[in-house]
């Protein structure tokens, strides 16, 4: 059984699209509990993976149609899953159940719905499908439905100019990216005439010629379309903006880790081009700077989704980074937070979907107050923002720290110093957000505001969750979860070893050796228990102290009516229109780099065409750096 | 517990929200000067406050102006207990040379009992902080009776 | 007569490019993904020709020594290729007319209220 | 008995009852030594206890439209995470909770009372506030970049000798590397960093020339407008230890040494030591400058302190 | 590297504070210094020259029949005065005097009210003229009248 896990995880998703474009419009309850049996079928599947893969530490190979390599040629199409593809479906296959939940309530106003779910059912599908393959050319399918998808998916809200415009924008950036995937796919098969990966590494085991550096240049860029570095980044906001927020919490969660883990297969396995000074440097470059431009321009915003999305630009560029840094700790840095990333991002999607299904806005300067009315949205708001400023007992500080020490320790101070500030800077973004949509005056339009149903609130209370414990106990999430990843990525011998048969791989790799099993001390993060038991006995203490001393609970005077006691003191003003937030918080900041927020406002000028434009640049410069610099 | 603690805090550190409701700011410089090398209020723990959250004592300068009328009910109702309501000069005593004036809106006793009164146009800032020694006794009884 | 193949793609290649990054209609931009897409649907064919080699179908009888057959599975490659790139202009046409639909004009210069 | 001690450290000595006592009497010291800069007798030494005492009497009044739990939450939260990294902090090789990484965990502990305040100030939800809060936040963007990079610069310093290359995050083994040859800011390495260290803890502290947040007069002491009372003790309380902790730890990472062993005399040395750098980063700056705007703390610190922490660690990288 | 003011404050800091210890030893007022009002009631003629002359009208008058005279008690509310002396200057009589006495706190108004009563004996009757004026004649008699 444990043979046809792969397959079964993609198709039940694939046969769930398909009988929801059966139901049609006809019966809702039917076509909610498919779209849950289908994604959650497709969970327990990835889950019953687990134990053969990361537990005893095999590979589960399948082949379609059972049409076995021919005297070491593979002719058909290969799935693969070893540790690292795991790791992702795990936290993929998760986000995608939540999604669903989530979006049972919160796509109930639309019209059109069955559409969504087609659509949002094939995403899914295609990502495991990507996730799980082992084969060149399905990878370009999977990720050619997959952008397809979201296009559809972006441009949901048809009635919306702004969708429709976000779509045409997407689609037209990801047909080139698609592009260039499939030239770069093309020109491998015209070299090796094969497109299973594994043999393909085989046969590139150090021994690059010109087309295969052109194929690798062109396919680093299309990932890098499709995981929106920063030349290529300026679809995402427009995309994530206007998107319904499930599916913008999938586009952060699953779309963009997805592209990910395709520049970590072409890379690490495919290429093992990762021992290489020049590629690292363009990595580590290409993160850094996605990275610093992600956070500035997110804090010049004032729309709640604009602002999260340009985040999730800033967060990938992290995981790139890490991944650039190609030490054992680099990668467990970046593996780490691309799981945290998907949590916490998808937390804060969710968070923006809650304000706009309950408000129906999310203009920061339009919003104000809504903790009152909110509260438990505004405590998973809180959680989620903590944990994505890398405040200690959240997950975010784990990654972010081991990105650090990672980054000096490799000897890239700047790159550290750089990472250090942009935290600084998530964090004031989120505080822009807390003060102007959760906390300060209630405007009158949102007297009566209620809380999100509770089908809504479950995902998120979920995530919140995984997001506290991810930060408790990390040694537990790396020790099962991170390094067997990280490991499959630095050995790929293995990979190569099990899908081609026995003795395939030793005519390439000359020593089996095993990847150097990361055992470190886990960096910058003492034992976060014994942390909790100190914060409790301090918080115990204090709270003996308190109580003794006179300000017990009965001392505090709150009341609602209408008392000029607890207004709040605006200088004897009544404070109706005096909120502070949106657009008017970090003066000082913006003021003070006017020059370069002017430039970048310039540069987002919203034409397609300098859209593309940017793009074949990018591609430009990297085949440029590649041809001189990688030898 | 801390009773007795608290008794000496608001004894040892009072702090002052200054409320000018439409003064010739004689009274104001005067009452600035109290904290000035010379007279220094801060050796007895009197400290400008920033916010009637954080007063204790509350100095009203100025006849209450129309204008300023509600914003002084709406700071004096912010203001928490144990407070004490000082006036300084004679303005607000009794609108002194600006009674009957039509944008005038009366003495502060119609507003809030005043506990102390500082006489003098301007008062000297010796007689200011004799007056705000004697508003500390004053906020130590509220707080008595407050308890 | 295959080198007249390559140069063709490079050709069309760069031409969708050239359209998709200057041609200010929309329509044309879709028009350029299109000619992007089948420059590579060509590159992709004509990897698999082998001179003199005929069309890759026969029955296990025929399947004798002598029988030389072109490469079938860039075959396979291209007509999905081209399935996906038919349903890609789609969906872009369909995203067009909205356009046209919202914004009443296809200009690119125009159709841009998200930026910043 | 290993818990016991634990929790005698965490009650007692670098624990709650320390940063108290400590804490307000350091703020007690800086308020005497201002006034007599200023030529005025200025409040007693203990005038801070006062205070604590007379607000814990206060009303406490929560604004209508305050997030409730929020709002007195945030002291509560920004007070203990400042004693926990009090704990953190190895007062000349004694140091109750020592680990391998120990400032990592002191930068990030540094950073939640400056959240909890901002959380605090936005949960109150007065415009004063919110000003306050966007002013607060700023200033922690300008004084974050300069302070990581001596830290850094510090961490690979003492990492060459000691940790064989890699850069070493444990207090102890900086307190052990200035115990076998001097303290830190005797190298010449050190000396920029030492000097950059000592402009950022005005900032960190909100002390005068950077309280652009908690201005009295501009915006009514920004985060703290709403707040009365107990809560309002507390947050005057994580001043005060906030005061105490960045000194105590500026000492361990420049002035510490082998200390004389018992730990009564090393707490005293340590606490005077701290008075000693109070009154040459806080209260000095205090009494002969103005407000500085908050773009021009920004630029302020963007500019000479980073570059003087940039030039500690470039010459840490050559060696010196 | 400017430092305004550096030298000053370190070396202020070890010279004496200028601070006078106020509670312990109160300074007295300087010359001419216009404290509290003190009114003499013996010299005080009732002639209402200083109510016409003050500003705020902080004096006023009550006058009682009395079986010799009216008993006239003048009050000066200290709340309402300003201290600007004009009362002093055309008092004919110097009856009110401003003192350099200049702690005035007050909880109540009674005790900023200054008060004097003094008796203003009526003009002494003419003595009782004898009877007998009949002789005179009558021509004169009109010209008195409408005088």
């Amino acid at each position: 059984m444990t043979q046809h896990l792969p397959i079964l995880a993609i198709i039940t998703l694939f046969i769930g699209a398909f009988i929801v474009a059966l139901i049609k419009e006809k019966n809702e309850v039917l076509r909610n509990t498919v779209v849950l049996i289908a994604t959650f079928m497709s969970f327990i599947f990835t889950l019953m993976m687990y134990k053969p893969i990361i537990g005893e530490g095999n590979i589960i190979t399948y082949w379609m149609g059972n049409w076995e390599p021919v005297q070491n040629w593979a002719i058909g199409i290969g799935l693969e899953v070893d540790q690292l593809s795991l790791f992702f479906g795990l936290f993929i296959s998760l986000s995608i159940v939540l999604s669903a939940l989530y979006s049972f309530k919160y796509i109930e106003k639309e019209t059109g719905k069955d559409k969504y779910y087609v659509l949002f059912l094939m995403m899914s599908a295609s990502v495991m499908g990507f996730i799980f393959t082992g084969d060149l050319f399905n990878m370009y399918v999977m990720i050619e439905i997959m952008t397809f998808a979201s296009v559809a998916l972006t441009a949901f809200r048809n009635n919306k100019p702004e969708a429709v415009e976000a779509g045409f924008k997407y689609i037209a950036i990801g047909s080139i990216g698609s592009s260039l995937i499939l030239l770069a796919t093309v020109i491998i098969y015209a070299q090796f005439h094969t497109l299973n990966l594994a043999q393909i590494a085989g046969e590139l085991h150090n021994n690059y010629t010109i087309t295969t550096l052109f194929a690798l240049a062109l396919m680093v860029v299309g990932y890098a379309v499709k995981v929106f570095a920063v030349p290529t980044h300026f679809v995402a906001p427009d995309a994530y903006m206007t998107a319904p927020s499930s599916i913008s919490m999938l586009f952060s969660g699953i779309v963009n880790k997805a592209a990910v883990y395709g520049i970590l297969r072409v890379l690490y396995v495919v290429y093992q081009s990762m021992n290489l000074p020049s590629v690292q440097f363009m990595l580590i470059f290409w993160g850094t700077v996605t990275m610093f431009i992600g956070v500035t321009m997110a804090l010049a915003q004032h729309d709640f989704k604009r602002l999260l999305a340009f985040h999730s630009i800033s967060q990938i560029g992290y995981v790139i980074t890490g991944i650039g840094l190609a030490t054992a700790l680099g990668i467990t840095g970046g593996l780490y937070h691309a799981l945290n990333h998907t949590l916490f991002k998808g937390l804060l999607f969710l968070c923006a979907g809650a304000v706009y299904y309950a408000t129906g806005t999310t203009d920061l300067d339009k919003l104000g107050g809504l903790a009152k009315r909110m509260p438990q949205t505004a405590l998973i708001f809180i959680i989620g923002a903590f944990s994505i400023s890398g405040i200690p007992p959240f997950n975010g500080f784990v990654s972010k720290w081991i990105i650090y020490q990672a980054s000096y320790e490799a000897g890239y101070a700047p790159v550290t110093i750089i990472a250090l500030i942009v935290s600084v800077m998530t964090l004031a973004s989120f505080i822009k957000v807390a003060q102007s949509a959760f906390f300060g005056q209630l405007p009158k339009e949102f007297k009566n505001v209620e809380e999100v149903p509770l089908s809504m609130r479950v995902p998120m209370w979920i995530m919140a969750i995984l997001c506290i414990v991810g930060g408790i106990f990390p040694s537990s999430f790396t020790k099962y979860l991170i390094t067997p990843a990280a490991n499959a990525v630095m050995n790929s011998a293995k990979y190569v070893e099990v899908m081609m048969g026995p003795e395939f791989a030793s005519k390439f790799y000359n020593n089996l050796g095993n990847a150097p099993v990361i055992d470190y001390k886990l960096a910058g993060y003492w034992q976060p228990i014994a942390w909790l038991i100190l914060f409790g006995i301090l918080l115990l203490a204090f709270t003996l102290v308190a109580l003794l001393g006179g300000f017990n609970p009965k001392h505090f005077s709150y009341s609602d009516e209408e008392d000029a006691k607890y207004d709040v003191f605006y200088s004897g003003e009544s404070a109706e229109f005096s909120h502070v937030g949106g657009s008017d918080l970090f003066w000082g900041l913006k003021y003070q780099f006017r020059h370069y927020f002017d430039l970048m406002h310039k540069i987002h000028n919203g034409v397609v065409n300098d859209y593309a434009l940017s793009v074949v640049l990018t591609a430009a410069v990297v085949l440029l750096y590649v041809f001189t610099f990688v030898r | 517990m801390f009773e007795k603690l608290i008794q000496k805090g608001l004894e040892k550190s009072a702090w002052l929200y200054h409320l000018n409701t439409g003064s010739c700011n004689g009274c104001d410089i005067e009452l600035v000067s109290v904290i000035t090398p010379r007279y220094d209020a801060e050796r007895f723990g009197f400290k400008i406050a920033g916010s009637p959250r954080h007063a204790d004592i509350i100095v009203v300068s100025g006849p209450i102006t129309s204008q300023s009328r509600d914003r002084l009910i709406r700071t004096l109702a912010q203001v928490p207990e144990p407070k004490v309501v000082v006036s300084l000069g004679s303005c607000p005593r009794s609108c002194n040379v600006f009674n009957g004036s039509y944008c005038v809106e009366g003495p502060l006793d119609k507003y809030a009992p005043i506990d102390v009164s500082i006489a003098g146009c301007p008062p000297k800032p010796e007689a200011i902080m004799a007056g705000l020694v004697r508003a500390v006794e004053i906020l130590k009884e509220k707080r008595r009776a407050m308890k | 007569m295959l080198l007249m193949n390559y140069i063709t793609c490079i050709i069309l290649i760069v031409l969708g490019l050239y359209t998709i990054v200057t041609k200010k209609n929309a329509m044309k931009i879709v028009i350029g993904m299109g000619l992007l897409d089948y420059g590579i649907n060509l590159l992709l064919i004509s990897v698999g020709f082998k001179a003199g080699g005929t069309a890759p179908i026969f029955t296990i009888s025929e399947l004798d020594r002598t029988s030389f057959f072109v490469d079938p599975v860039p075959q396979a490659l291209t007509l999905t290729s081209i399935v996906i790139g038919a349903c890609v202009t789609a969906l872009a046409l369909a995203l067009v007319i909205m356009i046209n639909k919202h914004y009443g004009t296809l200009d690119t210069d125009k159709v841009r209220r998200l930026k910043g | 008995m290993e818990l016991l001690k634990r929790i005698l450290y965490i009650l007692f000595y670098p624990g709650l009852l320390y940063c108290f006592v400590g804490g307000l009497v350091l703020a007690g010291i800086d308020r005497k030594l201002l006034a007599r800069m200023q030529k005025r007798v200025g409040p007693p030494i203990w005038q801070p206890f006062y205070d604590f005492f007379k607000l814990l009497g206060k009303e406490t009044i929560v604004p209508r439209n305050a997030a409730k739990r929020a709002f007195l939450a945030a002291p509560v939260i920004g007070l203990i995470s400042l004693i926990t990294v009090s704990l953190f902090i190895p007062v000349f090789k004694f140091s109750p909770f020592s680990t391998y990484a120990d400032l990592i965990v002191v930068i990030y502990l540094l950073t939640i009372p400056a959240v909890a305040l901002i959380v605090g100030g936005s949960a109150s939800g007065s415009p004063y506030a919110g000003v306050g809060i966007s002013r607060e936040m700023v200033a922690i963007i300008s004084y974050e970049l300069p302070m990581v990079i001596s830290l850094l610069a510090i961490a690979k310093k003492v990492g060459l000798e000691l940790n064989n290359g890699i850069m070493t995050f444990s207090l102890s083994q900086i307190v052990e590397y200035q115990a076998q040859n001097g303290p830190l800011f005797t190298k010449l390495s050190m000396i920029p960093a030492f000097i950059a260290m000592l402009l950022v803890i005005p900032c960190k502290v909100g002390s005068l020339p950077f309280d652009i947040a908690e201005a009295e007069i501009e915006i009514c002491e920004g985060p703290l407008v709403e707040y009365s009372g107990a809560p309002l003790a507390i947050f005057k309380l994580n001043h005060a230890i906030k005061m105490l902790v960045m000194t105590s730890l500026f000492v361990t990472l420049f002035l510490s040494g082998s200390g004389t062993g018992i730990l009564a005399v090393d707490a005293i040395l340590q606490f005077i030591l701290s008075i000693v750098v109070v009154f040459f980063s806080i209260t000095i700056l205090k009494a002969i400058t103005a407000r500085l705007r908050v773009e021009q703390t920004l630029r302020f610190y963007w500019t000479y302190p980073t570059a003087l922490a940039l030039l500690s660690l470039i010459l840490v990288y050559f060696g010196l | 590297m400017k430092f305004p003011y550096l030298k000053e404050a370190v070396k202020s800091l070890f010279s004496k504070p200028s601070t006078e210890n106020f509670p312990k030893e109160v300074k007295e007022a300087p010359e001419g210094y216009r404290g509290k009002i003190v009114f003499h009631p013996d010299k005080c003629v009732n002639c209402g020259m200083c109510i016409r002359v003050c500003a705020p009208g902080a004096i006023t008058r009550t006058i009682e029949k009395v079986e010799d005279g009216d008993k006239v008690t003048f009050q000066f509310y200290l709340g309402q005065c300003t201290f600007c002396q004009l009362c002093q200057d055309f008092c004919p009589r110097k009856a009110i005097e401003l003192t350099k006495e200049y702690l005035m706190i007050a909880e109540n108004e009674e005790d900023l009210m200054v008060r004097g009563t003094f008796i203003k004996k009526a003009p002494p009757k003419p003595p009782v003229p004898p009877v007998q004026p009949k002789p005179v004649a009558q021509n004169d008699q009109p010209k008195e009248e409408n005088k």
